[in-house]
């Protein structure tokens, strides 16, 4: 156990913590000191894991590690996969902190928010951070508990149910990631993540019992994942405030669950063991079938939000896609989609939540003409629906094509097939918002409506959502740049540079 | 069996019979003081013939002279208790008190 | 050094009882501090002896068992002090302001306090039946006219109803050790392990039987709880936090005690009788649990969950005869370790609430968060432990007993472990919820103003809670130290 | 075993279990302090006799045990009756059960009426 | 032979008594029928050759349990709310049978497991009587209560102080003249029972706790004994209940335990053994001491008020 540099992991979680104890002390009124700490703890933590990148390219390690059970020890590190996913969590709190002072400016009960809000980036740097699945799932579970308080944060019955249906799936989830760990530990120990995983030497004669891990795992994190049969909180879930659902979708709880599957495919079992017990087969075919399931209800949804909602349903399984196909290709694919989709997504629920604000706009039907009221925003959610369709240059492409390329290489050219119905049904739900933005006129009841925002408002909302927007853009456009997410995923599977 | 046997025997027998008959009054006599008048007489009685009965058998003059406080002891008790069981009586009217002197 | 210090724990809290009875200004307050203060020091010692050997004997009187009776102090006992030390100081402290000791309600409420503080150091270390009677109806005595001095009508039927059936487990106790000292010849719990295999069997199942009876009638196991919920929520704060975290405790640990320590090992059906309290320790947990979710008062979802979360103590026992053993033993003492301080946490929390909004029904919660929101996050994080989240104490308890089930091939209790766990989050969240509801506009009546709270109360509260967020870090030193003491697994058959 | 022994055995077994019957089928909380007194007895006379108190020589440690057996019995006591009569004094009854459901109801009442 | 019919006779009344206790319809003879159930259980406890349980059982079993008993009926009963005869039948048909049932299946397995027990050699008991030259009394009780397992007669204290604590906390909401008070009964006779009994009790009391290092007695009998004086003074009005314990009442009220305790620590502090009474004259002073604690408590508890002052 070692309290210095090396325990930056450790330090980088704490910060969020620490933001949130101070912003639930500062209490309702004082906003000012609020929002000054909330934004200076998202930059001092995008700050230190920008000075962690850089030690990591220099070849230092970090890690910390606390011994808490015998032969159980909370294990905080830092690894390529980590970084991927903490550099993409910061960077996006950090958009969203500024949005959400944006958006809640006159709403009650900020200080809980942001300090709920803070603890909820805490957990989700922890689980970045976690060296093993022991210490994942300590902070799998905190990211429950903190995200429940946001989900419910509107104080209404309905924001109630929702609350309780989000408990109801991810604390079963979590009984089962419980189960899953207890059975794994019981034979294997509580091993620290490696690459390639641990397992493979104690498979021989434990191959039902490894099976039988993977799928408790596998379901314990494809309830935050939202796989097929485990995914029907994300939508009610909307009845949060935007910048929680932008939280949920593309930063923090999703991505959590995705970001599970990962672990256990590359660093736990190792796909090679995975795929020799036939379970990466099985995960590709739940991702597969939760991309085209999320995509037919989405196009079903006339609620913005729930649409949205349906689409990362099925976006996020892309990520399990890519992973479950292996191949350094469509590793690659997946790992990078982890990034694509996320600001890809925030982009759009920003968007939303301008319409929303604005306007008063929550149904696909109200979006008639509003490009020409909020140019802006209408572009930039136009660029959002476009990289999610993958229209070549934009991310969503890249991601798709790694995707495709990767399975042909991997020998499974269904999945080619999933990703053609896929860009289809994404064309078909987004396009007509496109269209009805841009080519509808606008209605008479809407003409006369002023813009509900001050200019402040204005600011802090617009602004991230074009900062979101343009990164995104850049992600796609620049993605054979050193230093792009797709440069980052590729370092990461060991591939060259593309 | 030698004589003191004999006598405090014969005391003991003639002190439980005292018990038996202030007993049976006690249950079978009409009213609160007739039944008082027979418990505390007879019992009074019976226990001083039992007390000396057992002092005779003892032969010992201290356990004698310990059996006499008892018997003293057990007359101020039951003294005291009729008294206090007939004035109640008196006091919460189920009884007249007893013509002391004949009526004029 | 070390007997002084044993010997202190248990006079220093009674002699201090006597000082607050006698007359003066200063006797109360000097007999509180004198009392309660010294005790973590003299556990230090305590400690640190124990450490060095894990069976400390101590002969009162010079007699040697059987004839004189003699302290013990283990692992588990010393945990047990520790919980006494914390959980009842932070507890005084919470008191210190409800009742302050010029008071005549503190002039009641001390002397009470010290002699049940006393009572049960003297429990935890006795190692002699018949003097662990006298120790239980110690504190019976003092803890239940605790419970009536809140003086409501409520309090003073739970109370009675309480010390009936206190009672009564008394005598079925007292029978059993009468049935055993004639069968065995002995009172002192260790050395009876040795005497009981050649006593008539029949007689000392039926001692067992009766002794078991009796604690499980004081430990308000399923079914025998129903005195429980309203005597511990209608209590004074203070008092519920230390009757569902260490009373109620007392007679678990007597089990503990009887069936670990001075069964022999495998005899006697003890395996029947382990698996039938595991069977009512899951009964306990899935009603008790269902019990709190039905609850509309705060107090009361509380002590239902106390009689839900006893439930893991007992569902340890059948593992005893399992390779298993060392990590359910261990997993059961985080448990209680945890629950006790989380559970303090809560009743402390609930009497802040209680004290601030005047009502502790669910329904008034709402907008607790602006209100009371120390009291909130107090709830909240002893909640987490509650449920077994992590990170807790309650959450390594709850990993150890469900690796024991599983290690142990009983599947059964893992189901029971989780559903048990579920059923924890459902009420606890129940709560939070009510919490955070806004108010209701079409409602004629708004929120009552709430009043204000000492900050030494709040924090005593939020002390306890952190502590049992702490616990969930510290695990490693601790069990280190409980596994020194652990009774020794049965040979498997 | 010496016939008296088994007498008084006896004896104490029907003393517990009538105060127990006692205990269990009455309502009244001074009939249950009475019958828990009576199991008391039996106990302490199931304890002597054990302890060879029929044959002429009783074990003193139950005699002792017996005698602390007592004074507690007294001290619960004492403390139950004091209770009862502050029972009395808030609800004006003497049994527990009675009107729990209506009590219960009326301090639900009271609480509502108190915010 | 006799023996045999007396312990019969006795042990027939015993359980008559119990079972009239139980099943009296009126409250009142209950109470009545269970005082003479304790003057029974004294005389078994003699017959068993225990004349220490039976005194304390005549003194406290039914001495002070009884009047403690009785008092409070007649406070029950003032108040309007005769407990008498509310209660037959029992709570219920259906659970009489069974609770009968059950309550007979443990008498009989109770008795036949008792029934059964052999003796065992080397109890705990047969080692108090050979050591017990080094308590320093011959009576054996009182080598066990004050020697052997001195401590549980010190928590035994500990539980008579935790009950008057209780009682005095529960008693909150005294006030003068809420109890029925004693009768003041100002008759000479009273008076001239009082003036003997009361100094006779405090002879007693003493005796007793002389007696009690090699004789039947010791300090509970005389605290009894002792508190019995206490108790008709109070009944006859020449003490009467005060809302606040004097001084003198609390000091008496913990001084048992504080002297025992102090002995037993100075002892340790000395290098003995933590309660090793260091020969008959500390056992005396102690026992001194625990008699006046019994004593007060008992009468302060039977008065149910938190003192006592002298009727002005």
């Amino acid at each position: 156990m070692s309290f210095g540099w090396q325990a930056l992991p450790l330090y980088v979680t704490l910060v969020s913590v620490v933001t949130g104890i101070l912003v639930f002390m500062l209490g309702e009124q004082r906003q000012h000191t609020r929002t000054a700490l909330n934004l200076a703890g998202a930059i001092l933590k995008l700050v230190l894991i920008l000075i962690m990148l850089l030690a990591i390219q220099a070849g230092a390690t970090f890690e910390f590690r606390l011994p808490l059970l015998p032969g159980i020890d909370l294990l905080l590190h830092a690894d390529h996969l980590t970084m991927l996913f903490a550099t993409l969590s910061a960077a996006l709190w950090l958009v969203t902190t500024v949005y959400a002072i944006g958006y809640l400016e006159q709403s009650p009960n900020r200080a809980r928010f942001f300090g709920f809000f803070s603890l909820c980036v805490a957990a989700t740097m922890g689980v970045a951070s976690a060296g093993n699945l022991f210490t994942f799932f300590i902070f799998y579970e905190l990211l429950t508990l903190a995200t429940w308080p946001l989900v419910v944060h509107r104080g209404t019955p309905e924001a109630f149910a929702a609350g309780r249906v989000y408990l109801a799936y991810t604390l079963a989830g979590g009984v089962l990631l419980l189960i899953g760990l207890v059975w794994l530990h019981t034979l294997a120990g509580g091993g620290d993540f490696v690459v390639d995983g641990t397992l493979a030497p104690i498979a021989a004669g434990n191959e039902n019992a490894l099976r039988g891990i993977f799928v408790l795992l596998m379901l314990g994190f494809g309830v935050k994942a939202a796989l097929l049969p485990l995914h029907s909180w994300l939508p009610r879930a909307m009845v949060a405030p935007a910048p929680v659902s932008a939280l949920l979708h593309a930063v923090a709880v999703v991505k959590a669950g995705a970001f599970g599957l990962v672990r256990l495919i590359q660093d736990v079992f190792g796909f090679e063991l995975a795929a020799s017990l036939g379970l990466t087969d099985l995960l590709a075919w739940m991702a597969a079938a939760t991309i085209i399931y999320g995509s037919v209800l989405a196009l079903k949804q006339s609620d913005l939000k729930r649409r949205l909602a349906y689409s990362t349903v099925s976006q996020v399984s892309y990520i399990a896609l890519g992973i479950a196909t292996g191949g350094v290709l469509a590793t690659v694919g997946g790992l990078v989609h982890l990034v694509h989709q996320g600001l890809t997504k925030i982009t759009l629920f920003f968007c939303a939540g301008n319409y929303a604000e604005a306007y008063g706009v929550h149904s696909v039907e109200e979006l008639d003409g509003l490009g020409v009221r909020m140019p802006v925003t209408s572009v930039c959610f136009t660029l959002g629906a476009l990289g999610m369709i993958g229209v070549p240059p934009l991310a969503g492409f890249v991601t798709k094509w790694y995707l495709g390329a990767g399975a042909i290489a991997a020998g499974a050219p269904w999945v080619i097939v999933v990703l053609v119905a896929s860009t289809l049904l994404n064309a078909a739900y987004f396009l007509p918002l496109v269209h009805r933005i841009w080519f509808r006129p606008l209605p008479d009841t809407m003409a006369e409506r002023a813009d509900g925002l001050s200019r402040v408002r204005q600011i802090a909302l617009v602004g991230p959502t074009a900062f979101v927007a343009i990164t995104a853009l850049a992600a796609g456009l620049l993605a054979g740049v050193p230093g792009s997410p797709l440069f980052w995923a590729s370092r990461l599977v060991g591939a060259e540079a593309p | 069996m030698s004589l003191a046997d004999v006598i405090a025997s014969l005391l003991l027998l003639s002190g439980c019979l005292f018990y038996v008959a202030g007993t049976v009054g006690l249950l079978r006599f009409p009213d609160v003081f007739a039944r008082l008048h027979a418990l505390t007489k007879a019992d009074n009685l019976g226990l001083f013939l039992i007390c000396t009965g057992l002092a005779v058998h003892s032969g010992s003059l201290r356990i004698a002279g310990l059996l006499l406080i008892v018997w003293l002891l057990g007359l101020l008790a039951a003294t005291v208790s009729c008294y206090l069981i007939a004035r109640r009586a008196v006091r919460s009217g189920q009884m007249e008190p007893p013509a002391m002197e004949p009526r004029s | 050094m070390t007997t002084e210090a044993l010997v202190g724990l248990i006079f220093l809290p009674l002699l201090g009882a006597c000082a607050t009875v006698l007359p003066g200004r200063l006797a109360t307050r000097a007999g509180v501090l004198a009392g309660l203060l010294p005790l973590p020091w003299l556990l230090v010692v305590v400690t640190l002896a124990v450490v060095q050997d894990p069976a400390l004997f101590v002969e009162l009187g010079g007699f040697a068992a059987p004839l004189g009776i003699r302290l013990f102090a283990d692992p588990l006992a010393v945990l047990m002090l520790w919980m006494v030390a914390i959980i009842g100081g932070l507890a005084a402290v919470h008191a210190w302001f409800d009742f302050p000791p010029d008071s005549p309600a503190g002039q009641s409420f001390w002397p009470l306090w010290l002699l049940l503080t006393s009572a049960m150091n003297a429990l935890f270390l006795s190692a002699d039946l018949f003097n662990l009677y006298v120790c239980l109806e110690l504190v019976t005595l003092t803890a239940i006219p605790l419970i009536a001095l809140a003086g409501s009508k409520t309090s003073v039927r739970a109370a009675m109803r309480y010390l009936l059936l206190a009672l009564l487990a008394s005598l079925l106790y007292l029978l059993g050790i009468a049935l055993l000292y004639n069968a065995t010849g002995t009172l002192d719990l260790y050395l009876i392990r040795t005497a009981l295999t050649a006593a008539p069997p029949a007689a000392v199942v039926t001692a067992l039987a009766l002794i078991s009876l009796g604690l499980l009638l004081k430990g308000a196991v399923f079914p025998l709880h129903v005195w429980l919920p309203q005597a511990h929520a209608s209590a004074p704060g203070p008092v519920s936090a230390v009757l569902s975290a260490l009373v109620v405790k007392t007679a678990i640990y007597l089990l503990y005690r009887l069936w670990l320590w001075s069964v022999p090992a495998g005899t006697l059906a003890a395996e029947h009788a382990l698996m039938l309290m595991a069977l009512l320790g899951a009964g306990a947990l899935l009603y008790g649990g269902v019990l709190a979710l039905l609850q509309e008062r705060l107090k009361l979802v509380i002590a239902y969950s106390t009689v839900a979360q006893l439930g893991y103590l007992l569902l340890i026992l059948p593992m005893a005869a399992t390779a298993a053993w060392p990590v359910a033993w261990q997993g059961g003492l985080y448990q209680l370790l945890s629950h006790g301080l989380a559970k303090a946490a809560m009743f402390l929390a609930a009497a802040n609430i209680l004290h601030a909004l005047g009502s502790d029904r669910l329904s008034h919660l709402r907008r607790l968060d602006q209100r009371q929101p120390l009291s909130l996050f107090t709830l909240a994080v002893a909640g987490v432990s509650l449920m077994g989240l992590p990170p807790s104490g309650g959450f390594l308890a709850k990993w150890l007993l469900l690796e024991a089930a599983w290690r142990s091939g009983q599947w059964w209790l893992l189901a029971v472990l989780i559903a048990g766990s579920l059923l924890a989050a459902a009420y606890i969240f129940r709560i939070l919820a009510a919490s955070l509801g806004r108010d209701d506009p079409t409602e004629a009546q708004p929120v009552a103003a709430s009043r204000s709270i000492p900050v030494i109360q709040d924090a005593a509260a939020l002390l306890l809670a952190l502590l049992a967020l702490g616990t969930g870090f510290a695990a490693a030193p601790i069990l280190q130290f409980i596994e020194a003491g652990a009774p020794a697994a049965w040979s498997t058959p | 075993m010496n016939p008296s022994a088994v007498i008084y055995l006896l004896t104490a077994a029907a003393v517990f279990g009538i105060g127990l019957y006692g205990l269990l089928q009455s309502r009244q909380i001074l009939r249950q302090l009475l019958s828990i007194n009576l199991m008391g007895g039996g106990i302490f006379l199931l304890l002597i006799t054990l302890g060879g108190g029929a044959d002429g020589r009783p074990d003193p440690v139950p005699q002792a045990m017996v005698l602390t057996g007592i004074v507690i019995a007294v001290s619960a006591t004492a403390f139950a009756l004091a209770l009862l009569l502050r029972w009395h004094e808030l609800s004006g009854s003497t049994e527990l059960d009675a009107d729990a459901i209506a009590d219960a109801i009326a301090d639900a009442v009271a609480d509502a009426h108190d915010d | 032979m006799i023996g045999l019919a007396i312990d019969s006779v006795l042990a027939l009344g015993i359980v008559w008594l119990a079972l009239q206790t139980v099943r009296s319809v009126s409250m009142l003879q209950a109470v009545l029928m269970f005082i003479v159930f304790g003057l029974l259980m004294s005389l078994a406890w003699a017959r068993l050759h225990a004349p220490d349980l039976a005194l304390a059982e005549a003194a406290i079993g039914a001495g002070i349990t009884g009047a403690l008993l009785l008092v409070t009926w007649r406070r029950l009963q003032a108040d309007g709310h005769d407990p008498v005869d509310s209660e037959l039948p029992a709570q219920s048909k259906w659970l009489t049978i069974p609770t009968a049932c059950a309550a007979a299946l443990l008498i009989v397995i109770v008795g036949w497991i008792a029934l059964q027990l052999p003796a065992v050699p080397g109890t705990a008991g047969d080692l108090a009587w050979q050591r017990l030259g080094e308590i320093g009394v011959s009576n054996p009780v009182t080598g066990v209560l004050l020697g052997f397992r001195a401590y549980d007669t010190l928590m035994e204290m500990a539980v008579l102080l935790a009950a008057w604590l209780g009682a005095r906390a529960v008693a909150t909401t005294y006030r003068p003249g809420a109890l029925p008070g004693p009768v003041h009964v100002e008759v000479p006779l009273v008076g001239a029972l009082l003036s003997l009994v009361v100094p006779i009790s405090i002879l007693v009391a003493v005796y007793l706790l002389q007696a009690g290092g090699s004789a039947p007695g010791g300090a509970f009998q005389g605290g009894a004994v002792l508190a019995a004086g206490g108790v008709l003074l109070f009944l006859t009005g020449r003490l009467e209940a005060a809302p606040r314990t004097s001084g003198l009442e609390r000091v008496g009220l913990i001084l048992g335990i504080a002297v025992f305790s102090l002995m037993g620590l100075m002892v340790m502090a000395t290098g003995g053994h933590m309660l090793a009474l260091p020969g008959a004259w500390a056992i005396y002073l102690v026992e001194t001491a625990l008699l006046l604690s019994i004593a007060l408590s008992l009468v302060l508890l039977f008065a149910a008020a938190p003192g006592l002052r002298r009727m002005s």
